[in-house]
């Protein structure tokens, strides 16, 4: 069964210098009860992705074509109030910055209630419910920290409660768009881990984006890799990791200095800029820094798929 | 060889909280270190370890309430204003924000030029742009653009020229690949070992992410609230961590393979309030491997293998992986 | 991210292409030119002496001789208007730019000297604010007795605080930027760097929000002149010559129609003028004040 | 809370203290001897003498702050020239009035721009957006006194629709209401405007906010994010302006008083400047001040109560 399948996602903001296509020809799959992975650089369209998915693209976007099927509706066709019955219930979502996610002058304990607003449970029900979840989530002394506000949680814990409160409705899937960048690398893990648990209890689809291959490694089973608004690669993380076939996935992996264990002082990198994707190049969108540039790439390459499952567009790619 | 900069018992206290309650907050607490000529030097830490506070003190930002900070011979914690700016020509800072640490209203060209008018220093300031920035790999054209005109990277790389102006012996740099993509911060930290090598600078380099440090430093040293938990070699403390916070740090930065067998070590709860250090050993509070003496006694830095390591119990490599532990 | 280079001049003109493509704007900056021409050549617009009493020609309404009509002593509205926004116009100019060059002085000194001057200054800035405008404005003409002086040191007074308060928050802020640190770091000193890294960052915003400040100050002239209490007569005033037309209201209108819809005018035209000007220049800014 | 309250009590007794000190030295400063002024020109010496005496102007400069100073947080403010009644007396009596046509000003004026301002806020970008900026933009920048003037044209004399002056019979509480429509009309008017502009940019700065994304992310309704999620973050700088607006109002209340010939504070200072009445200048002046001061306070606390990001900090 697949939760939630993307098709063809164009997607493109009026902007004043032109047209900025942000999104172009995105296809990927996310099925019941797997983590997948988004990976990508500043730029690479990820936030874009998760607006669209959400219904909540800036005013000037707007899905020039495709699909995002989501439990068998398609959410690019589905108008605003049919969208909103969905998310909560079915589909939720950890943002980034956990200084902000949480209404400040609000108390966390009518926040998580709020949440359940559609439920038909008395007050006292909601509020266990509520406990239970923060308890999940580890937050010392749940029942007290009803009745605080916000700010009165450290970093690490507003996110843990953001989870929480993401997944009190236990959604089939959950957006977490780079949820753990903002912490320290100790408490990265250990929310990463958090995160793992709980959605192998709550039997959930989670879609992870991230910019730290190595976080990406460690949690998912599927990755996708975009660049400048393309998918250019995707498979399972095994897949994807142990054998890239899109030069920039190579390329990306070689950069993380985690990957060379032996002490080096000239360190790979990416040389050249992101494309302005209000003037998106023919061909290959990667092809301007791309060391093993044909002649062929200046066509938009095939999605060619390598083994079942592994899918590179790039004419480098090949069928196994 | 005498060091180029020599740092002991530094101690910086802030004053925090209201009027009526106000209370000291011991922000670096003793730390002893010296970098030599040429040679790279990391600190490293998470968020309120004391690193970005410690290089303010070195650089002069930060008055220090305890111990002394020698450059090149000289006592620089005691000078003033005025009698510091002559040691400036030859201790550049870099800031931890490529594009925030240049002023928003100067074009590129004022900027990387902008020591030799503070230091009033005769040059060509036109051919000395042009020398910089073609130093740090960018083109005259970015002369003429402002800051918010420039990617993260080629922020950065201005960043670099900026302080490398006047030829300095010590360049202290701030979480140099802050807020930059993967496939950019290979080029900044080559583009610093690079210079490093022509121009023989010395660098002290403030950082969270471990595997840099790997990369580019010969020595380094991890803080922990404000203290060294362990000096060292780079190459010695990586191959064999010794104390549980450093081999805790190295094992929450994930490779990037699936396949590689992860030996987590999870701390349990978060960093103390500095408001509120833990007795006894400070890292107790989330050591997956402290006994009873380590709430209590407070541990000496003692020497372990060329390496100074503030621990009762340090690792070897037959202690890990650690006692499983109920989460608390 | 996406941001194309372009230089700031090209950056201003586009600017100001915007603003004429804003309706309000074109409409802000007609009135504008149009009070500032009439002003400006009050001597060669208006055909009577603004002064020139005619008790024959006292109370008459508008007609083609004397286009506002004329007032109880017989004087040409129409003059006096014109002549009265020469008053309004430089005393908002004058008292505004002062107000500009006292505020940004005081608002770095705050900002950027010790803890202890910045909080004895916020006190006074505080405590000045805590009169109401015209309850300040009475005080000090019991001072100084009515003037055009008054009205100018009751702006001053009444601006300075705002302004320096902004100065002063920004200042802090970059005080604490690590583009300033950074410079300090580099030895730079303090007067380089509240010249070459403070002021440029500060004093643009200030600029828009005081050009929105100039109907407000159009506004206590007038106010004050109404009141008796700021231009002497017979000196023509907008406020004055509304305060001539009051004393008549209920037979003769046209008196504070002359009077009153200059003030309306202007004040519209500046304020519309600001506002877009704001959003062109600095959205940022938008809803303030 | 309670000790942000103190602190902030604290901060308007130092503002009040030192608007004391600027008022004395004002009146020091005025040229002339105050006596002689007081009395007029066929007094004796010996006359102007024995006031300077009473008035205490023989004593050291700092000994006549420190008695002003004293006396005023006493509540005497000394007499007034004309029938030598207690100052603080003559200004309660007008106060009232005064107090009156704030509130119907304010109350009209909360009650059109709020809604006005969140409309505007969530109908972004459109017609009715545009024509809320407009018209807030209008009534903010026509001063208060040309609004009274037309008003009183239009309504009262034109039109003949209200009562053109005073305040109303006493003890007649509708005549008194009908009294006051035009000029809490006129002292209103420019606040529905600010409050409009305040709410509606405020209310787009919180609906940018992370959290409020957050809270649409989890599908809570519209009206639930609008009201209470938006509004109760977004009304707080409004809060802090009604404390100032309230203290603005006294000016134009000053127009309004003279305009309609009503009674009240602004006509009593107008008046006391126009008969040189110095005691009962300074008198009014510091009681609205310390009126303006209590409001900005009020309007604190009541934000940091609204607020638990502020009462942390204290």
């Amino acid at each position: 069964m697949t939760v939630l399948a993307i098709e063809n996602l164009n997607v493109v903001f009026a902007t004043e210098g032109g047209d900025l296509h942000a999104l172009r020809d995105v296809s990927f799959k996310v099925p019941e009860q797997r983590i997948v992975g988004i990976v990508g650089e500043s730029g690479c369209g990820k936030s874009t992705l998760i607006n669209a998915i959400l219904g909540l693209l800036a005013e000037n976007g707007r899905i020039a074509s495709g699909s995002i099927s989501f439990e068998g509706e398609d959410l690019a066709h589905l108008d605003d109030k049919a969208i909103q019955d969905l998310r909560g219930p079915r589909l939720s979502t950890v943002f980034q910055d956990p200084m902000g996610a949480l209404n400040p002058v609000i108390s966390v304990g009518r926040q998580m209630r709020n949440i359940q607003y559609r439920s038909d449970l008395a007050r006292a029900e909601k509020d266990a419910r509520s406990i239970d979840m923060l308890r999940q989530v580890r937050i010392p002394d749940a029942a007290q920290a009803l009745k605080r506000y916000p700010h009165e949680f450290s970093g690490g814990m507003k996110q843990r409660i953001a989870i929480a409160m993401a997944l009190m409705m236990e959604p089939a899937l959950l957006i977490a768009d780079e949820p753990t960048t903002a912490l320290d690398a100790t408490l990265e893990v250990t929310t990463i881990e958090l995160l793992k648990d709980l959605q192998a209890e709550i039997g959930c689809s989670v879609l992870f984006i991230s910019h730290h291959l190595g976080v990406i490694a460690e949690l998912c089973d599927d990755v996708v890799v975009m660049y400048a608004g393309e998918v250019v690669e995707r498979g399972s993380t095994r897949q994807v990791f142990g054998n890239p076939s899109h030069p920039y996935t190579a390329r990306l992996l070689d950069c993380d200095p985690a990957r060379q264990s032996e002490r080096t002082r000239q360190l790979p990198t990416i040389p050249g800029e992101l494309p302005d994707l209000r003037r998106r190049p023919e061909g290959c969108i990667f092809a301007a820094r791309c060391d093993r540039r044909m002649d062929v790439c200046a066509a938009i390459p095939p999605d060619i798929e390598v083994v079942p499952g592994h899918v590179a567009r790039c004419f480098l790619a090949e069928s196994q | 060889m005498t060091a180029i900069l020599e740092v002991k018992y530094l101690e910086v206290t802030f004053r925090v909280g209201p009027m009526m309650r106000r209370q000291d907050l011991l922000g670096v607490a003793g730390v002893s270190f010296d970098v030599n000529p040429g040679e790279t030097f990391a600190l490293v830490g998470e968020s309120g370890s004391g690193k970005t506070t410690l290089a303010r003190a070195v650089n002069g930002l930060q008055p220090i309430s305890a111990g002394s900070v020698t450059f090149q011979g000289q006592r620089v914690d005691t000078l003033s204003v005025r009698e510091m700016k002559p040691l400036r020509r030859d201790m550049a800072m870099m800031f931890q924000d490529p594009v925030g640490s240049l002023s928003p209203r100067m074009k590129v060209g004022d900027l990387v030029t902008e020591a030799f008018r503070i230091h009033r220093v005769e040059a060509d300031l036109q051919s000395e742009t042009e020398r910089l920035l073609s130093l740090v790999g960018l083109t005259m054209d970015f002369a003429e653009r402002f800051p918010h005109q420039l990617s993260g990277g080629q922020a950065r790389r201005v960043g670099v020229a900026r302080a490398i102006a006047l030829n300095p012996k010590l360049v202290i740099a701030d979480e140099p690949t802050a807020g930059l993509d993967v496939s950019v911060q290979g080029e900044v930290l080559n583009l610093l070992g690079e210079l490093r090598e022509r121009l023989g600078l010395a660098m002290l380099i403030i950082t969270h992410n471990l595997h840099v440090v790997h990369h580019v430093a010969d020595r380094m040293a991890v803080m922990y609230l404000g203290r060294f938990v362990e000096t060292g070699p780079t190459e010695e403390v990586f191959s064999a961590p010794a104390h549980p916070y450093t081999a805790a740090l190295l094992s929450a930065n994930p490779e990037p393979d699936p396949d590689k067998a992860q030996d987590r070590i999870t701390l349990p709860s978060e960093v103390p309030s500095l408001l509120a250090r833990p007795e006894g050993c400070e890292f107790h509070t989330r050591c997956p491997w402290a006994k009873d003496k380590c709430r209590k006694v407070v541990p000496d830095a003692t020497a372990i293998n060329g390496r100074r390591v503030a621990c009762h119990y340090p690792l070897d490599e037959g202690a890990r992986p650690p006692p499983k532990k109920e989460p608390s | 991210m996406y941001a194309a280079a372009s230089d700031p001049k090209r950056a201003r003109l586009a600017a100001v292409q915007r603003l004429l493509r804003e309706p309000l704007g074109v409409f802000g900056v007609t009135l504008v030119v149009l009070m500032l021409f009439g002003a400006i050549f009050a001597d060669w617009l208006s055909i009577y002496e603004p002064n020139k009493i005619s008790p024959r020609d006292r109370f008459q309404g508008p007609s083609w001789d004397h286009l506002l009509g004329t007032d109880q002593l017989g004087r040409d509205l129409f003059s006096r208007v014109l002549h009265g926004g020469r008053i309004a116009l430089s005393v908002a100019l004058f008292s505004t730019l002062a107000s500009l060059v006292i505020g940004i002085v005081l608002g770095l000194i705050a900002g950027y000297g010790p803890r202890w001057l910045d909080n004895l200054m916020l006190l006074f800035f505080d405590s000045i604010k805590s009169f109401p405008t015209v309850m300040l404005a009475l005080a000090l003409v019991t001072l100084f007795g009515p003037s055009l002086t008054a009205v100018v040191i009751v702006v001053v007074l009444v601006n300075v605080p705002g302004y320096a308060r902004i100065i002063r928050t920004q200042t802090l802020a970059l005080k604490e930027s690590e583009f300033v640190t950074a410079a300090l770091s580099m030895g730079a000193s303090t007067p380089r760097i509240l010249r070459v890294h403070v002021m440029p960052n500060v004093v643009g915003p200030l600029l828009i929000l005081a050009s929105m400040d100039i109907p407000v100050v159009i506004a206590i002239e007038a106010g004050m002149s109404f009141l008796g209490l700021g231009v002497r007569p017979p000196t023509p005033s907008w406020g004055a010559i509304l305060n001539d037309g009051f004393t008549a209201i209920r037979d003769t209108p046209w008196i504070v129609l002359a009077g009153g819809l200059p003030i309306i005018i202007t004040t519209l035209g500046f304020t519309f003028l600001g506002e877009t000007l704001r959003d062109v220049f600095d959205p940022r800014l938008k809803g303030r004040g | 809370m309670l000790s942000y309250s103190i602190k902030r009590l604290g901060l308007a007794v130092v503002i009040v203290s030192v608007a004391m000190l600027m008022l004395f030295s004002m009146i020091y400063l005025i040229p002339g001897d105050p006596a002689a002024v007081a009395l007029g020109p066929r007094a004796t010496e010996a006359m102007r003498e024995a006031l300077r005496v009473k008035m205490g102007l023989d004593q050291p400069i700092w000994v006549q702050f420190w008695n002003f100073f004293i006396n005023a947080w006493q509540g005497d403010l000394g007499n007034e020239v004309l029938s030598d009644r207690p100052v603080a007396t003559v200004v309660l009596e007008q106060l009232p009035y005064t107090i009156a046509l704030i509130l119907g000003g304010i109350s009209w004026s909360v009650a059109l721009g709020i809604p006005l301002g969140c409309w505007a806020a969530v109908k972004r970008g459109s017609w009715a957006d545009r024509l809320v900026g407009v018209l807030s933009v209008a009534v903010i920048a026509v001063p208060s006194f040309v609004v009274a003037i037309y008003a009183l044209l239009v309504f009262a004399v034109t039109l003949q629709w209200l009562p053109a002056i005073g305040a109303g019979e006493p003890g007649d509480l509708g005549d008194q209401l009908v009294h006051l429509l035009l000029p809490s009309l006129a002292v209103g008017l420019g606040w529905v405007g600010y409050i409009a502009r305040m709410v509606r940019a405020s209310m787009l700065e919180v609906l940018e906010a992370q959290h409020i994304r957050t809270a649409r992310a989890f599908g809570l309704p519209d009206r639930m994010i609008t009201y209470r999620y938006a509004l109760t973050i977004a009304i707080l700088p409004t809060v802090t302006l009604l404390g100032v607006g309230i203290g603005q109002m006294l000016s134009s209340a000053v127009f309004a008083e003279i305009v309609f010939a009503r009674p009240g504070v602004g006509k009593l200072v107008y008046d006391a400047i126009l008969t040189r009445n110095y005691p009962l200048v300074t008198g009014t002046v510091l009681v609205t001040t310390v009126i303006f001061v209590l409001l900005n306070l009020v309007a604190d606390l009541i934000v940091g109560a609204l607020d638990p990001r502020v009462r942390s900090r204290f």
